[in-house]
């Protein structure tokens, strides 16, 4: 068991014949992940991989032909918008979207036709999901983490990494590591993750990683003082930035005094998670 | 990317906001005719991308032309926080007789747009917002739909605007919206948007900030940049896709993600060293854009170490390695380089570097100790 | 029983200082309607009827005094799909539209937001509901029909209050008339009203009344030749209309040949409906 | 609202859609200027709002400016389908290689816009919608979302569009939305979208219909309106907001609901008589609308007898009469007419009319049985 993506995902890759889709999908699928075909509208019909992996004009034909239950974006910015209405048309349930730097206007647009579709977004701007032993589903190296009970989720990318090596280092494994991603609009968020992991037998601790900004960290430590029963340690990044350039008023009307690592490390203590000084502290603090 | 006031303003105007006459100015002299044109009394705002002016003594109330060159004179010779004026917004001075808060910006947590408004406008919103919250009314808008007039109308009732000006208030929202989503704005903001005593609703203040990520569709906006407000090595970083911000320590970073970023600048001062700047290469840099980044960094002179954390991902350790050879051979640095590589090609990055003489770490903690003790010319 | 309104509706009025909510108002409270408050934006706190009705600025002003659980629409066309979004935000679960002339890309716009809130639509362009001796929402003339078990359901007006009346004048009574309009978008359509009507205790006979456009009286033959088991007899306006002014090849390709009223005839006789040649044979056809 | 081919092409190209280079002209001189500037071989296309011109002789190709002067003279002297021709646009002829259907319109069973596109494009596209409907791409469109650049690819993929033109074909589809949403049309059509020998894609012919329901907010394309093609009874007609079509029989026809008006003609032609028009003076008509409304049943020279057949509901059957007798007064009427009033203050309008020597009916089936037989002069 895990959580989001297993050995039964059928994967699809938006963006396969790019340079990082190409470059990914090989990794992918050298870890043992069931790439089932690959998206690049005016290249259907091409293949990659040395013949292995089809690709198709759209994804609807790629979910016709493969019965992918899950897509992977790789595509530019500005045509990401559209790669996740396109993957939620074609019925994908789950859809992890890699690409940085999408529009916030467009994300929310997209966020709310997805709630309507009731599809699952991770991301954008993730580092995707890793079952070790079972499939790595984006960017994260696949030979830094091993098969585990330690649920892991994070708002950022290579600091996930950090702490899944940091695990492995000390022989310890992870059931899923979920990159949420650290845009301020994205799809799936903490208290998601957190509550698949409760219910998730193959998890029995788990381990959240936060950053400045937004209020997430502190909505996610009142799910695990209300709601939790297995044991959460975490990390806030950012103690020490400076504050962020302001939005005018609005910014402090909106988040209020809000989002400092300060307030959110507060708020998860005071919810019974242990909170590292370092990320590389996190493998004793779950000891 | 902030815009602004009188950049925010036109912006407003082209939407069907009413805001005052008045035109910007770069030297005294201009501003001066710009008053001759208007008549009567005159505002001069200095247009600098910080909030505060008027606190800081930058925006003046003339009652002649002769006197709006004498301010001017005086506002373009001032500097607000760190940054001087070079331009001077020269508007007619309203006659006020209320002040209300009116914007649009995005809330993260709803995922949504929000408009957001108060009878309480003015400087001190902040405080109001703190204090008072329940004074200011937020709506929150569909993405898929936008605003929808009763919307309006409901904030208007709200904020007890008196009925006579529901009318041009809805007009005044629909066009803040407008804004706010076809200039792919974070922010839209009318600050304060006044009654006058002749009755007229009109923007007298007004901010902007367009979202970065959107900028490939608004090639207009791109050039309203005034890159006269940052920082060169900020200009150059972005030059190069790279997210850099100076600070006051003497520990240049370089790292791959944001959160990796601030957590190698936390871990960095958790060991008693002090970072000298944010700068996140982003994720797949290539070795251009690694050596930009070094060259950025060395361009600050409290640099005393340079600590390089990759952790490879969809960054590959081998290109980062081969961006600071080229970088090293370009600038000749003088000051002690720590490295560390993990995750993709780390091992092929390693051995690019082997005969570089750098310090190398093998985790964060070790790293950051190490780039203290160098900065301290340990 | 009787079916969307009775005795407990709750009635609010969006535009009931105007012409026609005004007259309209009078005419439904006189004939028994609870009308619990009137919505006219600028007009809060007055009252109309004499003092009877409360007049807010706002629907969910209105909502919140009044816990008003339908709303019926009398504003011009142009501001009627702000009226609608209006009343589906303030949570009212079912809206009747009575203006005529809203633009249709306005009603497909409002048509997908209501169905993502569940929100039941009558109209617009519709002269609304009438349950004779319990509630009149709507301009259907009060006096024209008598409680009774025939459920009326039609695109048409005036034709409506023909059948009505028709009815009345051999003693036969209705038990609830639906008005569901004659334009090419709208809220509900005939296959709902029918499915109300077959699970409606009262209701023992129907009466459908279509014209000629579009194919919901073929897709209403459908469900009636299927699932139907109260007798229903029908009639189509527009045998004589000439073929509408033609929409280039596009209207062709979308409806296809269908949309006549001799179709529709084929189509309901195919179902066991008893078509009458004019609408004052229908009393004779339900006997 | 439909709108003339040479209007849908300015509209088609102001949002981005190539069409062929040519104007508009109302003289045969005119015509050769245009010819003359535009060189080359050249296409006359009479200008009238009905289909099938071609078939009718009002389309033709002309080699030179002087045989462009000729087609244009002997077009312009042409009626199509009972509508003359009052303009021709010359265009510069194109080289086909492909002829595709595309269109944007509503799907009133699905509520929401519809693409359809078809490579058997061209003037017997409604054969193939027959035949072959397979042939037919339908995509629909979210109406708050907007067309997704990835359906105009699938529709592009769909029709085995060579894969050069996807590009171009994208940029048309989003250019067609965008005419479609901003202009509240009700069909949007480009018949043929050809693929010229040199490779390009070119709009050849434009079909747009506005929704007139949406005309309060398009007061540009309200000017468009060419009232040279419609029958002036129907142009005064919508002066009221009254919609007549008139019929060649001789029984005149005043209804107050489209239902009943068609139900009111589908009785009269079952008794054995003929309609003169179609006429609904819509709900809620006053006195002044339906005085309106009598006078251009009147001005039929062929209406033997009138039936009016008013039920009230929003409409009130004492503000009918009242009309009625205004405009009698008006007009004095020599025909027979018959009166119904049913409904909402019939009891008023029957007790307004009781001098007025009208024929009086209780049922539909009676008043339309009286007004045959009025027509025959029974």
């Amino acid at each position: 068991m895990s959580i989001l993506v297993d050995k039964n995902t059928r994967l699809l890759v938006q963006g396969i014949t790019g340079n990082e889709g190409l470059f990914h999908t090989t990794q992918m699928f050298a870890y043992g992940t069931n790439v089932v075909g690959g998206v690049t509208p005016g290249k259907g019909g091409e293949w990659v991989l040395d013949g292995k992996i089809p690709v198709f004009d759209s994804v609807k034909l790629a979910v016709d032909a493969t019965e992918a239950n899950a897509s992977i974006i790789f595509v530019p910015a500005r045509f990401a918008p559209d790669a996740m209405f396109e993957a939620a048309d074609a019925g994908i349930p789950l859809i992890i979207c890699i690409t940085e730097g999408v529009a916030v206007q467009d994300m929310m647009r997209v966020r709310s036709y997805l709630d309507q579709k009731k599809v699952r977004l991770i991301g954008p701007n993730c580092p995707g999901l890793l079952t070790p032993g079972e499939a790595k589903v984006g960017i994260i190296p696949g030979d830094i983490a091993i098969p585990g009970n330690v649920g892991v989720v994070s708002r950022s990318g290579t600091l996930t990494y950090e702490v899944l090596y940091a695990l492995k280092l000390v022989g310890m494994g992870a059931s899923t590591c979920v990159g949420i991603g650290g845009d301020p609009v994205n799809g799936t968020n903490f208290l998601d993750v957190l509550e698949m992991f409760e219910h998730d037998p193959k998890t029995e601790k788990v381990v959240m990683i936060g950053e400045i900004g937004g209020t997430d960290e502190e909505k996610a430590a009142e799910y695990i003082a209300s709601k939790m029963t297995k044991p959460v340690a975490g990390f806030i990044a950012g103690q020490t930035a400076p504050p962020g350039k302001r939005m005018g008023h609005a910014g402090a009307i909106i988040e209020g005094g809000a989002g400092t690592a300060a307030d959110k490390i507060k708020a998860l203590e005071s919810a019974g998670v242990k909170v590292a000084k370092h990320p590389e502290e996190i493998p004793t603090l779950l000891k | 990317m902030k815009l602004h006031e009188y950049q925010s303003k036109l912006i407003f105007s082209k939407y069907g906001i009413p805001i005052p006459k008045g035109r910007v100015a770069a030297t005294a002299q201009e501003a001066r005719h710009i008053a001759e044109e208007l008549g009567g009394r005159i505002v001069i705002k200095s247009q600098v991308l910080v909030g505060g002016r008027g606190k800081a003594g930058g925006v003046k109330v003339a009652k002649d032309p002769q006197e709006a060159e004498q301010l001017a004179t005086q506002i373009l010779a001032m500097e607000i926080k760190g940054l001087p004026v070079r331009k001077v917004l020269v508007d007619e001075a309203a006659a006020i007789e209320t002040e209300i808060y009116f914007a649009i910006t995005n809330d993260r947590a709803a995922k949504k747009p929000v408009l957001m408004a108060s009878s309480a406008g003015g400087v001190d919103i902040e405080e109001v917002a703190a204090k008072t919250p329940e004074q200011i009314v937020k709506v929150h808008i569909d993405p898929l739909l936008g605003l929808r007039e009763y919307q309006a109308r409901d904030v208007a009732a709200s904020i007890d605007l008196p009925r006579d000006y529901w009318k041009e208030f809805i007009k005044i929202a629909a066009g803040l919206w407008n804004v706010y989503k076809e200039t792919d704005a974070i922010l839209a903001e009318i600050n304060p948007l006044v009654i006058t005593k002749d009755k007229r609703l009109v923007a007298l203040d007004g901010k902007m900030m367009i979202d970065d990520n959107a900028m490939f569709r608004h090639a207009d906006l791109a050039e309203m940049r005034d890159i006269d407000e940052e920082a060169p090595a900020e200009t150059e970083a972005r030059k190069y896709g790279l997210s850099y911000i100076k600070l006051d320590g003497n520990i240049g970073c370089m790292v791959n993600g944001a959160g990796l970023a601030m957590t190698s600048m936390d871990v960095i001062k958790l060991f008693g060293g002090e970072p000298a700047n944010f700068l996140d290469i982003g994720g797949g840099a290539g070795a251009e854009k690694v050596a930009a980044a070094m060259r950025i960094i060395l361009t600050d002179p409290h640099v005393k170490a340079v600590l390089f954390n990759i952790f490879g991902g969809i960054t590959r350790c081998d290109e980062v390695a081969r961006g600071i050879l080229v970088a090293m051979d370009e600038v000749k640095p003088k000051v002690p380089m720590v490295v560390r590589l993990v995750g993709t090609n780390a091992e092929e990055g390693r051995k690019l570097l082997e005969n570089a003489n750098m310090i190398t770490a093998e985790t964060l903690a070790d790293a950051a100790k190490k780039s203290v003790a160098a900065a301290q010319g340990k």
